[in-house]
């Protein structure tokens, strides 16, 4: 709650500065336009203008500049232009409409929540594997590291194919790519919580001579807690992005992926800027959801949190 | 049983009035009236619809001849079995004041091209033309342009590819006056090669229920795109209802739809040799770098149009 | 059936092996940390090259590592030159300008707490947004050169450091501010003799997270638009033309460029922050 | 005060840590005998192998040289056996789990019943004054507490012997001597075997039966010295005489040990 | 021993922490004088208000009410005229700069010529025994060494006031005695005046001209002892019947404050 006003500030901040950078980033645009109905424009033609730096441009013609914030398709729209999209397509439309952001949105959604606990399911075997056994620690490690370096949106549409060809359609192909990007944090971090416990906790249990699952239930897991969480959020976020680059070699047919490159194809900015804006909304929702399971979890379990 | 009746259909871009005549026949049950329980997959950016169809994706595809020989080339046995679009629609659209009015002018200029196995024809052209590709005060500097017309529009770009059918208008729905610009229709400098074809895998065509199952969803197919042609507005709005990303305009689809019955115009879905042979030819004429080395053989098979259309 | 079963068989002799390695005395020599992965991977190879010969995969679905190691041979100087469009020029330009942002913003977030908790929620936020999104917008502003490429790997790299430089900024105990304060030390001084020091180690983590995002922001954003050069230019244009040995070519010097790059911070970070307790 | 029944026995044991600087040689022929009721002191300057011995013995570390049994076997076998508690310098209470719950701890790993759990936590935590706080995490706590309730946790499974290193070092001297005082009693009236680290001599002069003193490099006994004070010891014995010419003893004897280096 | 010049004056102190579990009074009432070249040890239980006191004067808290004065004027202009050098209970050297380094850091921040400092490390790494360590970083230092660094550092700029919070709180007895002894002559040669925190009754004898016990909840003043030692001090009055009386004296003082709870 604290984090209110500071947050606000921030925002104002940022929406002054993008308010202000509308007029440079469409003015050519708005200049070529005016022109075309008949305005007087400073220089005189387009070829002209592209002499002149947006910022110069628009101090030419300053009768232009209202224009820039009403521009059907703008380089930059303005901040209530994305704003009216956004209320207009989540409000104003029926959530069950192909034309409600709220639809794509669980289009979007599902996928990645299917994702998310196969890539934690994952990453959390695979973790243990490493904490567990030294060949996977030294030989699997490495390649886990490798294979966030692989570009995604090369190796998705081969995954999709390769899924299409065993007849697998649907969500879960998706949901694979969505998976393959959440797993990687969830492996890192649970591997440092899962190593968290100190030498004297572990002594500890070797003094009980407890077995290694036993170790693993008393100790290392609810000391990974806090770790895990962690990962999650950085995990639910990636596959989100996943889910959303899946969206284009699976037939942009719906989601915020298909809104973006719809959009963008068809010379419609404001329903990209929408989609990008929901998407990263539906983020933060879903990380801020976390981190109130998270202090409840962890006040449960008698840890405190900061 | 399945098998024998079921059909999947990979497009290659995502649902426009570019593919007006299945989804009319979907809607329409022609593919019902003739038995068949087709599957339209949609395409987008970093779908390889001949991929699909070698890993078994899809039973049949659409392509354009240049991307679907080289796929041949490649390895990979794909064949023209039906062609609905007779004309091209491609071209390039340019700035008027760029002082550009015939392709020489190209010279030092930028242009921006569709690559993704889009770019064989434009490479044909300028070998033809004698103009490099490799930028320079002598050849053109190609940009590969993304899926929106706006390299032109901030005049990144002088000249971009358009399909009349769909970008060009985007430029105009953008506020450009016609007479700001100059096109170059590939069809008109000679260099056009087919466009949207319907493709199968060679070894498949052996089968004769997959044979009987493609005659009757090329026939099928043909009723669609003959409808939509006499009803471009009810095709066009077909189109929107099955597209699902709900961000497609009826005006703009409209549009397309008048502009696509132009290219299917001609055409009752057979390929015309001669057609095939001026798209080899041109391909074959890409110069250093040529699309394909020779003439292909057992491209395309007439079998599916002779029985479908009797 | 006969090349299943050569596989498990390689499988399970790689296997084996690399458990004698890595429970054997010999375990903790740098030679065997490089070996054990190196024969995972090799042993991955090795079934792949099999499965493909062996059930006769389409090319144009998998090739065979075999055909993408001669292309990484035959097509050496257009990789170089793929190399040097989007890592030199697209990654490393904006992994230093998004570096340094982040280390501005962070260093002004940490003056006041009232900034770290306004810069943070919005940092995440922008965080979230997908890279599909946000390239073609980038593509849009900064054209289809480099620069744009720039632009998308900066903003990817921009949360991760600035994060972890900020929490980093904060990681000086209690005692140690305090002692500044003893000395009637100002800011400027507390920030380099001890602030910034303290956030080395933070810093680094998100560098080396930063790496990846780098490249593969960089190559992801050529999808959008580009000149006829770069390794996603090329990715995406063979993928269209089915040369999949060469989009395989591509991934493997993005994987082998990404591991350097991230090893090549690993190394830094351990001559930078060898005082830390993680690196002695 | 101590029957004559060796429970731990070290001969000639050696450890030396192989670290990047060079062999470190931490216990180096340390011969002990401990017998049953035994309270032992290991007193020495830092880095004199104390904590490495207690180790030892509790099967945490193993020794490069010699041999130690503990109740006659192994200290492996005595460790599954579960022979002994281990107090360590830090509570280390589990910070997810409640007081009664860490209590808990050795006890569910054990495989006991869950009525024999509760009566044996409820005995413990009375015998170490923390009744009413079974249900408070451990960050509720005071670091004394803390401790205490480490060492409740140590006693709940009833093991023979109490290994404890420096388990009041980060107390305050009036807590620590309070500690002292239940220690002691407890002792008594259990007739376990201990065997405690600490750093105060007055600390170990109060406590022992027996005062270890140990030198470093390398780690080694150099004095042991027999305590003659009887097993109920009021606080004020250390104003005696005695209590302070052992106190002296014990102190030449680091002494000795820091001039060494 | 001491001057009759008042050094630091404090008077009708109080300090209230706001906390989630309501205020804690940390010092309440306070009022204490220390004369130039006193050595002033702070005892009591944990949580009486010796850190905070400290603090207090170092200008590293504020009080809520009542004043202190040091030099005769405020704790934050004493501060920001380098008046005092303070020494936390852990050494805190930073991990990366090397010892001279860390020794180095408040004379680069108060602006001092290179050469300069190269002179006031030299001499205040021999004031602490640490020749030849200076160009080793921290961890490569035991305990013992650490904390005497951190002393040099203190000492580097030559401050008239040594404010120290349980220096010696980690170390073992015989370091610690040590330390102590070379505390003395320090102080003894240089004239400073001390304020220094401990939890050990026998080093606070040992060292001070005054002893202050202090009790907590809320932390306060109970009694302070004037000592009659002279300015040097061998380790063996210790053993003299005077300092076990003023010893006892203090503990009797202790006790009560832990009774009052
Ligand atoms: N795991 C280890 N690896 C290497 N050296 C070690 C290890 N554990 C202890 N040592 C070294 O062995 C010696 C004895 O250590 P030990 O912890 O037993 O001393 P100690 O008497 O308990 O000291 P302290 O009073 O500081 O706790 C020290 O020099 C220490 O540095
Ligand atoms: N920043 C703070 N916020 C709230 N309470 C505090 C804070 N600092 C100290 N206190 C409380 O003030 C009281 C006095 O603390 P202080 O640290 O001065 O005690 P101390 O005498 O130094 O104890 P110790 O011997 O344990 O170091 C304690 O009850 C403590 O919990
Ligand atoms: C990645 C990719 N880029 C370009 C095309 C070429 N193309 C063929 S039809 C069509 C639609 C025109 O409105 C386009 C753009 C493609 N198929 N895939
Ligand atoms: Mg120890
Ligand atoms: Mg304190």
């Amino acid at each position: 709650m604290k984090s209110v006003l500071p947050v606000l500030t921030v925002v104002g901040t940022i929406l002054l500065f993008w308010l202000v950078a509308v007029v440079p980033m469409n003015m050519h645009l708005v200049a070529d336009q005016a022109q075309r109905d008949g305005l007087s424009v400073t220089p005189e033609t387009p070829v002209e203008r592209q002499e002149y730096s947006g910022i110069g441009l628009s101090l030419r013609n300053l009768h232009l500049v209202p224009l820039t914030y009403d521009f059907v398709r703008p380089r930059l729209p303005a901040p209530q232009q994305v704003a009216g999209e956004m209320y207009k397509t989540v409000f104003e439309k029926k959530i069950t409409s192909k034309r409600s952001l709220v639809y794509h949105g669980w289009v979007t959604l599902a996928p990645t929540l299917l994702g998310f606990f196969i890539g934690t399911g994952l990453g959390i075997l695979l973790a243990v594997g490493i904490v567990y056994s030294r060949v996977m620690d030294r030989s699997v490690m490495p390649w886990a590291i490798v294979s966030q370096t692989i570009p995604i949106l090369a190796l998705a549409p081969m995954v999709i194919v390769v899924l299409g060809s065993m007849g697998i359609q649907g969500l879960f192909p998706k949901s694979l790519i969505a998976a393959y990007l959440s797993f990687f944090p969830v492996v890192v971090g649970m591997v440092k919580g899962l190593r968290a416990p100190d030498g004297m906790q572990l002594d500890l249990l070797r003094t009980y001579h407890a077995s290694p699952a036993q170790g693993f239930w008393a100790l290392r897991l609810p000391a990974s807690v806090p770790y895990l969480f962690a990962s999650l959020k950085i995990g639910i976020s990636a596959s989100l992005i996943g889910t959303i680059v899946a969206e284009l070699p699976t037939g942009a047919k719906a989601g915020f992926g298909a809104r973006m490159l719809v959009g963008d194809q068809y010379g419609q900015p404001l329903v990209s800027w929408a989609a990008l804006f929901a998407a990263a909304l539906t983020a933060a929702a879903l990380v801020g959801l976390f981190s109130v399971v998270e202090r409840v979890t962890l006040r449960r379990m008698g840890m405190r949190t900061a | 049983d399945g098998h024998a009746n079921s059909v999947t259909l990979q497009l290659q871009w995502v649902t426009q009035a570019q593919f007006a005549g299945y989804y009319v026949a979907l809607d329409k049950g022609f593919y019902e009236e003739e038995g068949l329980d087709v599957t339209v997959l949609a395409g987008g950016p970093d779908i390889a619809p001949p991929q699909v169809l070698a890993g078994g994706g899809a039973d049949a595809m659409l392509n354009w001849m240049p991307s679907a020989l080289a796929a041949r080339e490649k390895g990979l046995p794909v064949v023209n079995i039906a062609q609905p679009f007779k004309t091209s629609g491609l071209m390039l659209t340019c700035w008027k004041d760029t002082g550009i009015t015939g392709p020489q002018d190209f010279k030092g200029k930028t242009i921006g091209v569709w690559f993704f196995g889009n770019e064989y024809p434009f490479l044909s052209w300028m070998s033809q033309e004698g103009i490099s590709t490799d930028g320079g005060d002598d050849g053109v500097t190609v940009l590969k342009q993304g899926f929106n017309v706006d390299p032109l529009l901030q005049r990144e770009a002088d000249c971009i590819s358009t399909m009349t059918y769909n970008e060009y208008g985007q430029v105009l729905d953008a506020g450009v006056n016609p007479d700001e610009l100059v096109t170059f229709k590939y069809e008109e400098q000679g260099v056009a090669t087919l466009e949207d074809g319907i493709y199968v895998l060679e070894d498949n065509l052996k089968d004769p229920v997959f044979e009987d199952k493609m005659v009757r969803f090329v026939r099928a197919s043909m009723k669609g795109w003959k409808y939509a042609e006499e009803n471009a507005e009810e095709a066009a709005n077909i189109v929107l209802d099955n597209d699902e990303t709900g961000a497609q305009t009826e005006a703009a689809q409209v549009r397309m739809m008048g502009e696509i019955a132009k290219l299917t115009a001609g055409s009752n879905g057979a390929l015309v040799e001669a057609d095939f042979q001026r798209t080899v030819d041109t391909l074959l004429a890409g110069g250093s770098d040529p699309v394909i080395s020779k003439q292909p053989e057992g491209a395309w098979t007439s079998v599916i149009t002779d029985k479908a259309l009797n | 059936m006969i090349w299943a079963i050569a596989a498990v068989l390689i499988w399970a002799l790689g296997w084996w092996v690399n458990v004698r390695l890595a429970n054997g005395p010999v375990s903790d020599l740098p030679a065997v940390k490089v070996l054990i992965p190196a024969i995972f991977g090799l042993t991955v190879v090795v079934i792949w090259e099999l499965l493909v010969v062996g059930f006769e995969v389409n090319p144009v679905i998998l090739p065979a590592p075999s055909a993408i190691v001669e292309r990484l041979f035959s097509e050496g100087p257009r990789l170089w030159a793929d190399f040097h469009q989007t890592i030199i020029k697209g990654a490393m330009t904006g992994y230093v300008i998004g570096g340094l942002a982040a280390l501005g913003i962070a260093v002004l977030a940490d003056r006041s707490d009232f900034l770290t908790r306004g810069i943070l929620p919005v940092g995440s936020f922008m965080a979230a947004l997908p890279i599909v999104g946000i390239a073609p917008i980038f593509v849009k502003w900064f054209g289809s050169d480099w620069e744009s490429k720039a632009a998308v790997v900066a903003v990817m790299v921009f949360f991760p450091i600035l994060v972890n430089t900020v929490a980093g900024l904060r990681d000086t105990s209690v005692m140690q501010r305090d002692l500044m304060r003893t000395y009637g030390a100002g800011y400027w001084p507390t920030l380099f003799k001890l602030r910034l020091p303290a956030a080395m180690p933070f810093m680094f983590n998100g560098l080396k997270i930063a790496t990846t995002l780098a490249l593969i922001g960089a190559i992801v954003a050529e999808f959008f638009g580009s000149p006829t050069v770069g390794m996603g230019f090329r990715i995406s244009t063979s993928f269209g033309q089915l040369a999949l040995d060469m989009v395989w070519a591509e991934i493997v010097i993005a994987a082998l460029a990404g591991s350097a790059f991230y090893g090549l911070m690993t190394l830094i970070e351990k001559r930078v922050t060898f005082w830390h307790p993680s690196q002695r | 005060m101590s029957s004559d029944k060796s429970v731990i026995s070290a001969r000639n044991l050696n450890l030396t840590f192989e670290t990047n600087d060079g062999p470190i040689h931490a216990l180096k022929d340390v011969n002990l005998e401990i017998n049953q009721g035994d309270f032992v002191s290991f007193i020495g300057p830092s880095g004199c192998g104390k904590t490495t011995f207690l180790r030892v013995m509790a099967d945490l570390e193993q020794p490069t040289g010699g041999s130690v049994t503990v109740n006659g076997v192994s200290p492996e076998e005595a460790r599954r056996s579960r022979a002994y508690g281990y107090v360590f310098q830090a509570a280390g209470l589990y910070p997810w789990r409640t007081i009664g719950g860490n209590i808990r701890l050795p006890l569910e790993i054990m495989g006991i019943s869950k009525a024999e759990q509760a009566k044996r936590v409820e005995r413990v935590l009375e015998l170490v004054d923390l009744e009413g706080f079974e249900r408070k995490f451990p960050w509720q706590l005071s670091g004394g507490m803390q401790q205490r309730a480490s060492i409740a946790r140590a006693l709940s499974f009833d093991a023979d012997i109490l290994l404890m290193d420096e388990p009041f070092g980060a107390l305050d001297e009036i807590v620590r001597d309070h500690l002292n005082e239940q220690l002691l009693k407890l002792w008594a009236r259990t007739e376990k075997t201990i065997a405690f680290v600490t750093h105060s001599i007055p600390e170990a002069v109060y406590l022992s039966t027996k005062i270890v003193v140990m030198s470093p490099r390398p780690g080694r006994i150099t004095d042991v010295i027999e305590s003659p004070f009887p097993k109920e010891r009021p606080l004020d014995i250390r104003d005696s005489a005695e209590f302070l010419e052992i106190a002296h003893r014990v102190r030449e004897g680091l002494r000795a040990g820091h001039l060494d280096e």
